[in-house]
């Protein structure tokens, strides 16, 4: 599509970069690493996806198997901005120690906060992440926290000085789409730090329809990992993502339910 | 794991383990091939500065728990 | 967005050309002209959207003013294939006079086939939209022929010999998008020529989202010369366009009510 | 539109007129200051083959459509 | 519940009678006597719905099996308005057939017009039906006519004679609901007979959100025949005609994005 | 619609009675007292709806005004069971105050606990409503807690000892309806005490959306206060609740997006 | 179906059958047990008056439809 | 309100009002014309039982709330 290229000057003047807590992503569009069939699909899709910022879980070596699982052979940490969350955390305090983990491996000070309040919905536990946002940012970590779609949690996350609020759309791996655009909206509306909408984006237009709401950006995973198709998914959703973006800026048509004319109703034959 | 005549009984991420007397976190690494760079140690609960592992040494009934970044959304 | 630049490549192979009446599109974004503030911002947002095929109505000179309305005096003919429509056209008989003046401008065979019913709704009135289509096709016409979402309908217009049909998304000008996925996803998976979705499209969601139905292509115009910013807008539907139609062919992940994780739940410290 | 002293009246896209008595189509488009590649001629509801327009001349009573292609979906 | 008792004779003022073709129905809702698992749930499903008027279908008798299959074994036609249909016919000569075999068992002049176009879909041919319906009226039939959403057919059968225009909601026996609730209403608004709503209502919020866009009845059969609990759904969709059509009556209160409170700002505590 | 009470009886045997608390409701359908224009509409509407029990508010006596403005000039407590409620707290200190108050009454031990956390939304602020929950119950209130669509909340409402859950629907006011069935599915699915959806509902189709997903209960207010016509909307409402409770109950057909024909295939003519 | 020793060939309900030759409608549908309340007759094509069954007589290669009413949505 | 010769300075309900000296709880309801079994009293943020108002006696500076029921969500 060389007309993508030809226009693409003028296309980035139509948008800035997003920047979360002082850093500058090239892309709206976050991407985790796991689930993927192969380490080769998984870099071929982000690599597509054009995202450069990507999430990473900390879990123990496991000292039976070959060490090829460890996630940094495979991703490099010159070409991808690392961002450890505290995935499978059901406490403040487990999540407060996945965190230190996370930084001592020394790259960045950044953290996905991740508490999980239920095994089956995989919904976060508002309080304890409440908790253990307020306990990280106070040792410096520039906390990026996972949350439901609650505009007073939302608020009182901001206001623990977290460089991010991540709502989630629906449950993590459900690929239900916005389900309460109302309310991400409106914490977008509230919130002066970056919203990110986090979990639930099962296809383009659920990326799409989600930075339509004028959110700051997306994070997904499973919509690329378990798509037939990758790498093909990946391309799409840099596309949604930039497409629901530009139409937020834009500002669309207003919609009605009556019918008007797109060619003129004067100057017919007789 | 290699073993050898004198040994201290460690919990080594999970699952009992015989582990060198004496040995440092540096040696306990290298006997399981881990590069440093690629491995955050917690000592007994505390986190050990990657550039100091060779100060800390392994002793009887110590929690060792070795942890890397792996595949995650 | 260089990322957008270095995938170009590798991305032109998940996509075939759009091929309507023996014509090859280099996009599946068909847009329309009427309605801009100003020619200028036509032009721009009509090079934005990516778009190589445009439609035109045919209508009186206005002898008592300057020429200058006159399309041609704006859009050059060897950039863009020139679609004419019949639009404002509410017998069979109307529509294949216009359709004859068309093609007496010289460019091309091709004509979108609008017969209207009611001038309320701009509803097609489908059985004088058969009639001249079965007219038009006989004398050499290729047919795109705009229509409802009614499969009945569709097939019947593919035996006259339409090279395309256009089902609407939803009213002309109205903004609401697809309003029956089951149908237009109904008329693609029965029909043979290219299915293109015309008229209803408000914003990008609404372009990805029919692109996701499996259709060929979309026809718009008041979304992009509607917005607040039409340029904008024009990029933000050449995504959107690309998005659901690789989102499509790459095959979404399954959606489900359960969550599942995205880290892995082995490998958790004590 | 310029009037002379013979002319003959028709129905010019939808309005009465007068043009030149036996003028051809090309004159007329001429008289009009329009450029013919840009019309599509309707003469009494039969269209025009472009390149022969001066053969047609204009008489009284005819029906005349001057068509062009303006912005539309 | 016998607060329902006591207000029925309040509400009976709350709403009047449904009139089709000058038989006044006690009931809005039409059901359908296919499908269902024995004739002793069929009629105690069709009298807990509260129906008066019911559709039944012209076939062979099957001179192999027992008679027990004929419906009028069954049903009391003193009981209940017989309303034949021509489902299953696929050309206007075939339904007008069995329009005339119907008639001809003497009960009424009524006939529910169906000619499908199409044997997956069963989507109507609005052409054939127009034709057909045109033969009926002309025959002195009062014609219901099954057609699609299409506010220029549903005109036009309006036109020829029809006593009541009857588009589906969804495709018969999807359960898939008001699909379109836009073309539904501009049918309701812009035509003079009645329009009742034909095919596709799932459960009790399909029928109530049918019956708010202002339609005169819905006619139903899978929805009751292919229930868990044909009696008790019965009894459900009785109430959700109800309530959606004293609903639309009441006029709904304006829905807002932002939240308004219930009790009372002043008059609080220090 | 006579055919209501004669199967009245019948019907009775299809659900079983509300139970909160120890305490039998007559309805699913619980109404708040406030906004409407008169007293004389509000007790017209209220027994319409057929609820019998009520929420009211705490408020000072306006010392400057007619003491008619009390609730109990106009609401017979004989007649309905009153709830009152802690609207308008924004901390937990003040809606136990009100829930004190409110006892002190002496009409009986329920309170519908409301901590908000937003004046702009009137969102519940969970934290505190946890908290206050558990202070109440404390002291032997029965405490009916409004929240939020979170399953952890809900669950730790339970754990708290209230012996109703009260998720909204959507903002209170907003008449959006369900804007998230999957969550509220999901507490009801999880929790033990009744789950009441309240706030949020806009129409009759939206109460019958809410009941259909299994909850034991809906609260409304605005939706009746705010009608053109408030005591028709009552009897709509009524008629809504048992709809979407028996709807449930009967277990609804399968949706499928293809047709299936609810006249018999066979036996038709040559 | 009964069958007598002369009778002729009839398509019934789209199957080929055996009737007594010069029987009435009426008596068809007598010997099928059918009441004739229940049931429509189509005879070639033709849609017969009740109230006359007994007054049209079969013949040979006549078709003959015997349709009612069954369930249907 | 009524004012005597001799009275006290409350918060009543928000605002500052003289309320007669001593004047018991119930003694302010019936100036008030408020209805017992209607009104509950706050006295200095303390919840009276409504069968002893008469025991509670109003001082100077006391803040009293007296609220009741009104229509509500």
């Amino acid at each position: 599509m060389t007309e993508v290229d030809t226009v693409q000057g003028a296309e980035d003047a139509l948008d800035t970069r997003l920047v979360v807590g002082g850093h500058t992503l090239a892309s709206r569009l976050i991407v985790g690493t796991g689930k993927y069939a192969t380490n080769e699909v998984m870099i071929d899709a982000i690599r597509a996806s054009g995202a450069d910022m990507v999430t990473v879980a900390v879990r123990r070596i496991d000292l039976d198997r070959t060490q090829e699982e460890g996630i940094l052979h495979h991703l490099d940490p010159e070409e991808f901005f690392l961002l450890a969350n505290t995935a499978g955390c059901y406490t403040a305090e487990d999540a407060v120690r996945y965190a230190r983990l996370a930084r001592a491996a020394g790259f960045n000070e950044f953290v996905k906060l991740e508490v999980i309040g239920d095994e089956q919905t995989l919904l976060p536990d508002v309080q304890a992440t409440l908790e253990a946002a307020k306990t990280l940012t106070a040792e410096g970590f520039k906390v990026m926290a996972y949350t439901n779609d609650d505009l007073i949690t939302a608020l009182r996350l901001e206001d623990a000085g977290c460089v991010a609020v991540m709502p989630l759309a629906s449950p993590i791996g459900s690929g239900l789409g916005v389900v309460n655009p109302y309310f991400i909206r409106e914490i977008k509306r509230r919130l002066e730090v970056p919203v990110i909408v986090d979990a639930g984006v099962g296809t383009a237009s659920d990326a799409c329809v989600t930075m339509e709401q004028g959110v700051d950006g997306v994070l997904m995973n499973t919509a690329l990992a378990a798509a037939d198709d990758p790498v093909r998914m990946a391309h799409a959703m840099r596309h949604a993502i930039r497409a629901g973006r530009l139409a937020y800026l834009a500002g669309r048509m207003p919609s009605r339910e009556i019918a008007v004319p797109s060619s003129p109703t004067r100057g017919m034959l007789d | 794991m290699n073993t050898t005549k004198t040994t201290v009984g460690v919990q080594l991420n999970g699952k009992p383990a015989e582990v060198e007397d004496g040995a440092s976190v540096s040696g306990l690494l290298e006997s399981l091939d881990l590069h440093p760079g690629m491995v955050v140690v917690e000592l007994n609960r505390e986190i050990l500065p990657r550039d100091r592992y060779e100060e800390f040494t392994i002793g009887e009934g110590d929690t060792i728990e070795l942890v890397h970044f792996v595949g995650g959304g």
